[in-house]
């Protein structure tokens, strides 16, 4: 994003102090592919120790990058704990969550409801500035002493409270992006209430508004109390206190001196108040983009569109009562774990709700195989083995086998990886020519997919078989210590070779993307995919204040292939047949 | 096109823009102070002995500090009210006065603060102490934002009344929420930390 | 554009606005009372549940006083009561709930 | 097919009572997953081919009419019910939350700490010996009070948890810094080590062998590393076993 002349106020004002969502959207897209890319690469330091305990890195800059993590390239264990937590904290709250909520939203969500702007544009900037300055944050705190938070992405305590001083660098970071993500949540909703377009009734918004809807309540209602704990952790860490921290701790021979009398599992509970929710911020963004791209490519109308927006209302509901199915293995009784269980499983019938009215959506279609549209069908399968291996989890009884094992890797990273970084995909090559007014290749665009579809699957396949045979998460050398786990070790290797050719599978988009934003060709129409909703009303790509004239609504988001119309398919802003 | 709704009210809503936002700006103060007021609650069912409020605190100051920010709370509506009645000079009275009696808030909690710090209670002092500092701390924060935001509107930020007094009339009144917020959240913090 | 604001917002609000006034002068003082009432009640050394009650209870008058008069939520549009109702719920499950947990342990 | 399915899942070899009943359960789970994943995979690639663009140039704007999805839906639901009312809620009452009677068992203390597993075997007289933190040293890793009598006879292992055969054993779970976890998968026993509290936890062993104990929450550096060890032996070599280290304590009479 380093641009060379930067003496002209005019520049500074259109490109990076913008107050304009659709710039804003941009920054946050950049910026947020800069980070799932750090995040891979730390997660593809993890996977070569993984592949092959102790064995110096391969690229010899990289010890040079990280001297004290990698001395003499070989990785040491607080390092690895390092890389562990940064990778999950940069994935989800700098890599998915700002492309899928601050990029795709910003940038669509006004179009698609007929808004010239975000309600509060100021705000909107200032939350990208405050992402932006988590991110550097979270990035700095790799050099200094003692390294990048080691205690997992969950930083329980005592642990977190005994850790590096990383760890108060995280959560500086957090509070930041916290921050972020309550004025941007707080601009979302108000916006959707508020800046809807003439006829734009709730029942007519495109399920990615839903979506985006509910995903900002999440956001604005489950991350005050991390907050709140967040600046608790930072009283324990700095101020001694011990919120976290119970009577009579020695550690390594030490008694530690704070006064005690807190408690470590209070911890757990407001971080999981957040954190269910913010898988589901993860998933639905997602599924919106999901439901755009098959209504528009199967050139018929989503099935079941009340129920979508029903499920995902309900859904975003009770993610807030079923937090502790994490914490089952604390010491639960029987009661209240029957309570979270039982709340678990009620709320994976609205996903499985969603899920089939989008495959049900394929039939009597008529469907064209382009790039967005292969993104978004490979997304069905994998959430849906991400969400039923969720199942297993749910039970407590099932629980206690497979907690803490690859099987929950494996759950969870089918969800977000294949899952919502598929769906973001179909996002950016559907909306590319939107934002660019240049389509993307499409050969390329079907050497991307085929080959991230392969790979994914290598990746993340057998940490099933791992979970089942008995490998832990978050070990160092990937379980070697343990004889039980031999039989199923040797996937380490397999693994690890998906992911760096899953890395490798990236490089046709990189192309993709530098070669059309060169290419002179522009897209003949404004809206080359013939698609229903609003955002294709404007010109292309949108000039500031969105919309040449203020927009009309006439009809609901998917009037594909309505029966007796001349083309296939019926925009929401054109007029009626006799109206005109 | 403008962003409509920044002054009118939005037909079916009823509400403009700023009152949404502000509204669900406060919906996450809620959970924010919720989750320490349950943090209060958990701590306290598992400790082994607690304070009483009354026994550690200085319950004079704390009521003297009650009825302070009760104060600037209904000096709040008046300057609001003010802007309603068009007459400024009112308005700029009554959150001159606003202003001023959140500082004397700040001022007597300073005390406060000293004279703990003075017998080196510091919050490492036990969970009472922790949690007493801490929720007072992020209220005290929420009070020097507050003043910030009414001195904005009572001095550089009064220039739009002469421009547009109804769009003026709605920053006042937005203010006047989360100062009342901040209100309400002592009222509460109050009784909890002092007196039980 | 801005003329027009300005007429309707001349007409709306200043019929009301004196009736409103007196309205905050009572709850002011009503709410200045109240606080003088929990300040003595904590010296009348009741058990601590009692205190507890009784503190809470006038605490939440108090609140709900703010909150409807000087916040207008008495009249306030259907939007922000649903906001509001969604956390008030959640943020009444997580003491709720943690509790309840940190009770249900098994026991031996 | 419950056999077929716990093949397929490879899990490791359960060892201890009420084990089948939590492979059960996951064997049915993961039919239930099979079916679902199977079925839509046929109905999505079915679909997909009958419905592309070239062979159905105009799609149909109704789509599916009836309601199958909806009985696929409750059929969902109605499986998760059976299994937890059915399975999930009684086999957590039984199998984690009701213990065995005191007298019959083996009770131990299991302290974790950065990095390693402490257990304490109360001793000939059945009663654990007083503990307080104050007393910890190298030599004293517990605390034991040198005070109580009770704990003369205590015996104390690092990593190493002898247990006999066929006898219910509840353990004691707590720790000294940070939250552990002390997971034994052929027991299907996994249970986290938190400080500040003691959490019971028991299981009835039914092989003899030697049984991994793997850490299972991140403890910090040497988290990977934080394994013990659970001897299941037959009854006289228990006896054997006791003896030897009952000796070992009165000889040093340390604390
Ligand atoms: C986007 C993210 C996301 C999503 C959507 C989900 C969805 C679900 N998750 Fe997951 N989960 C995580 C992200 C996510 N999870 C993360 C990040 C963790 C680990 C955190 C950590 O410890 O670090 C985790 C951990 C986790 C645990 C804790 C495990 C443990 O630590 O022991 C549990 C337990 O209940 C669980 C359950 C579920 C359930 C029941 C669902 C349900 O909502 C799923 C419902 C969906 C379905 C049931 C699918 C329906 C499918 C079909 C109808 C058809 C299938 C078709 C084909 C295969 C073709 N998850
Ligand atoms: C949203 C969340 C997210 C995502 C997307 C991923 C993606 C991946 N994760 Fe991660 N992971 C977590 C969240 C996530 N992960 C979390 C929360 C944990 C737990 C941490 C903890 O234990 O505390 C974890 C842990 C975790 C582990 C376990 C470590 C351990 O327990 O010891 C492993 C191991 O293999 C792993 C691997 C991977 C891999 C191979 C990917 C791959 O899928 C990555 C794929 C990504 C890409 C291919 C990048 C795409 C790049 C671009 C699009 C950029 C293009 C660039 C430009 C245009 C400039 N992850
Ligand atoms: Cu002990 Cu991990
Ligand atoms: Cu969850």
């Amino acid at each position: 994003m380093s641009v060379e002349d930067h003496n002209e106020l005019g520049f500074w004002r259109k490109y990076i102090f913008s107050t304009d969502h659709k710039v804003i959207g941009v920054q946050y897209a950049l910026t947020s592919f800069f980070f799932l890319l750090v995040g891979f690469s730390l997660v593809l330091m993890m996977r070569w120790q993984l592949a092959y305990p102790g064995q110096p890195m391969p690229f010899e800059f990289l010890s040079k990058i990280f001297p004290a993590g990698l001395p003499g390239g070989v990785m040491v264990p607080e390092f690895y704990n390092s890389l562990g937590a940064m990778h999950g904290t940069i994935m989800v709250f700098l890599g998915i969550v700002p492309l899928a909520f601050g990029a795709f939203g910003n940038f669509v969500v006004p179009l698609q409801i007929g808004a010239p702007d975000m309600a509060f544009p100021k705000l909107n900037a200032a939350s990208y500035w405050a992402f932006f300055l988590g991110g550097i944050v979270m990035l700095i705190s790799f050099w200094v002493p003692g390294g990048a938070a080691n205690s997992g992405w969950t930083s329980y305590p005592p642990l977190a409270n005994i850790a590096t001083t990383g760890q108060t660098w995280w959560l500086c970071g957090m509070v930041l992006l916290i921050t972020s993500s309550l004025l941007g949540s707080v601009n979302f909703i108000a916006t959707i209430i508020q800046l809807r377009a003439k006829g734009m009734t709730y029942m007519r918004l495109p399920f990615f508004v839903w979506a985006q809807l509910v995903t900002a309540f999440l956001l604005l209602l489950a991350f005050p109390p991390l907050e709140a704990a967040g600046v608790m952790q930072l009283m324990d860490r700095l101020f001694d206190t011990s919120f976290f921290m119970p009577s009579g701790l020695i550690v390594s021979g030490e008694a530690v001196d704070v006064s005690g009398g807190g408690s470590p599992l209070l911890w757990q509970h407001l971080f999981w108040f957040l954190a269910h929710p913010e898988v589901y911020v993860l998933i639905l963004p997602g599924m919106g983009i999901v439901a755009e791209v098959i209504a528009n490519n199967t050139r018929k109308p989503l099935w079941g569109y009340k129920s979508l927006v029903y499920s995902v209302l309900f859904l975003g509901f009770l993610s807030f009562f079923v937090w502790a199915h994490h914490m089952y293995m604390t010491g639960m009784g029987t009661v209240i774990s029957a309570f979270f269980q039982t709340t678990t499983m009620i709320i994976s019938v609205p996903s499985v709700i969603i899920l089939t009215c989008l495959f049900i959506s394929l039939w009597g279609g008529s469907i064209r195989f382009n790039t967005p549209m292969l993104f978004a069908l490979g997304f069905l399968p994998m959430f849906g083995i991400g969400g039923l291996t969720g199942l297993p989890l749910g039970f407590n009884a099932t629980d206690l086998y497979l907690h803490d094992t690859y099987y929950v890797i494996g759950h969870f990273h089918y969800v977000v990886a294949p899952g919502t970084i598929f769906a973001l995909f179909a996002g950016v090559y559907y909306w590319f020519p939107k934002v660019t007014g240049k389509m993307m290749n499409e050969m390329l665009g079907k050497i991307h997919f085929w080959a991230s579809m392969i790979f994914m699957n290598g990746v993340f396949m057998p940490m099933f078989i791992q979970g089942l045979g008995g490998v832990n998460r978050r070990l160092y050398d990937g379980g070697l210590q343990y004889a039980q786990n031999e039989p199923v070790l040797h996937w380490n290797v397999f693994m690890t070779t998906s992911a760096i050719c899953l890395g490798f599978a990236q490089i046709p988009f990189l192309i993709n993307l530098i070669a059309t934003l060169c290419k002179k060709k522009r897209v003949e129409s404004d809206n080359p995919w013939e698609a229903t909703t609003l955002e294709w009303a404007t010109p292309t790509p949108p000039p500031h204040g969105n919309f040449l004239t203020e927009p009309v609504i006439y009809r609901g988001p998917y009037e594909y292939s309505v029966p007796g119309a001349k083309k296939d398919f019926t925009p929401q802003f054109e007029p009626d047949e006799e109206s005109k | 096109m403008d962003i409509p709704y920044t002054v009118q009210p939005r037909p079916d809503t009823g509400l403009y823009n700023a009152k949404v936002g502000i509204w669900l700006f406060l919906a996450s103060e809620v959970m924010l102070f919720g989750a320490l007021f349950s943090t209060y609650i958990l701590l306290r069912v598992g400790a082994i002995d607690w304070p009483e409020g009354v026994d550690v605190l200085n319950v004079p100051l704390g009521t003297l500090n009650t009825l302070v920010l009760i104060t600037s709370s209904i000096t709040m509506v008046m300057a609001w009210a003010g802007c309603v009645m068009k007459d400024f000079k009112r308005f700029r009275f009554f959150m001159g006065l606003t202003i001023l009696l959140a500082c004397v808030f700040l001022v007597v909690k300073s005390f406060e603060y000293g004279s703990k710090f003075s017998h080196h209670i510091y919050p490492k002092e036990g969970a009472f102490y922790a949690i007493y500092f801490t929720m007072t701390g992020l209220h005290a924060f929420h009070v020097i934002c507050g003043i910030v935001v009414n001195a904005y509107l009572w001095g550089p930020g009064a220039k739009l009344w002469k421009k547009n007094p109804a769009q003026f009339t709605n920053r006042v009144e937005v203010a006047g929420l989360f100062w009342h917020f901040v209100d309400l959240v002592w009222i509460f913090l109050f009784p909890v930390l002092y007196l039980l | 554009m801005s003329d027009m604001h300005i007429d309707d917002f001349k007409h709306e609000a200043l019929d009301h606005i004196h009736h409103h006034l007196k309205t905050y002068v009572s709850v002011f003082v009503a709410l200045m009372a109240l606080t003088v009432v929990t300040v003595l009640a904590s010296y009348l050394k009741l058990s601590l549940t009692a205190t507890i009650i009784l503190a809470l209870i006038i605490a939440s008058i108090k609140g709900t006083l703010v909150a409807c008069y000087f916040m207008h939520l008495i009249s306030e549009k259907k939007t922000i009561y649903l906001v509001l109702i969604l956390s008030v719920l959640f943020i009444a499950g997580l003491p709720l709930l943690t509790l309840l947990a940190k009770y249900d342990v098994p026991v031996n | 097919m419950n056999e077929l399915m716990l093949k397929w899942l490879a899990m490791l070899a359960p060892a201890a009572e009420g084990a089948a009943q939590l492979d059960k359960m996951m064997s049915l789970i993961h039919w239930l997953m099979l079916v679902l994943g199977v079925g839509w995979s046929i109905f999505f690639v079915w679909a997909l081919i009958r419905f592309r663009q070239k062979k159905n140039p105009k799609a149909n704007y109704y789509g599916v009419q009836h309601k199958g999805s909806t009985y696929i839906e409750i059929g969902v639901i109605v499986a998760e019910a059976i299994l937890l009312v059915g399975f999930a809620f009684p086999i957590w009452a039984k199998v984690v939350d009701s213990f065995p009677p005191k007298e019959g068992a083996l009770k131990i203390n299991i302290v974790a700490e950065q990095f390693a597993w402490n257990f304490q075997y109360p001793g000939e007289d059945g009663i654990f010996g007083k503990k307080d933190a104050k007393f910890i040293d190298r030599e004293n890793p517990l605390g034991l009070d040198p005070e109580d009598p009770n704990g003369k006879d205590d015996i104390i292992t690092l990593n190493q948890m002898t247990i006999p055969n066929n006898k219910p054993v509840v353990c004691y779970l707590s720790s000294k810094d940070v939250i552990h976890n002390f997971g034994v998968y052929q027991f299907r026993v996994k249970q986290d080590a938190t400080p500040g509290m003691t959490i019971p936890l028991w299981f009835e062993p039914t092989k003899e062998g030697s049984y991994e104990v793997v850490c299972s929450q991140l403890c910090g550096i040497g988290h990977y590393r934080m394994r013990g060890f659970v001897n299941v032996v037959s009854d006289k070599k228990f006896e054997e076993w006791k003896q030897e280290q009952l000796e070992e304590a009165n000889n040093d009479d340390g604390w």
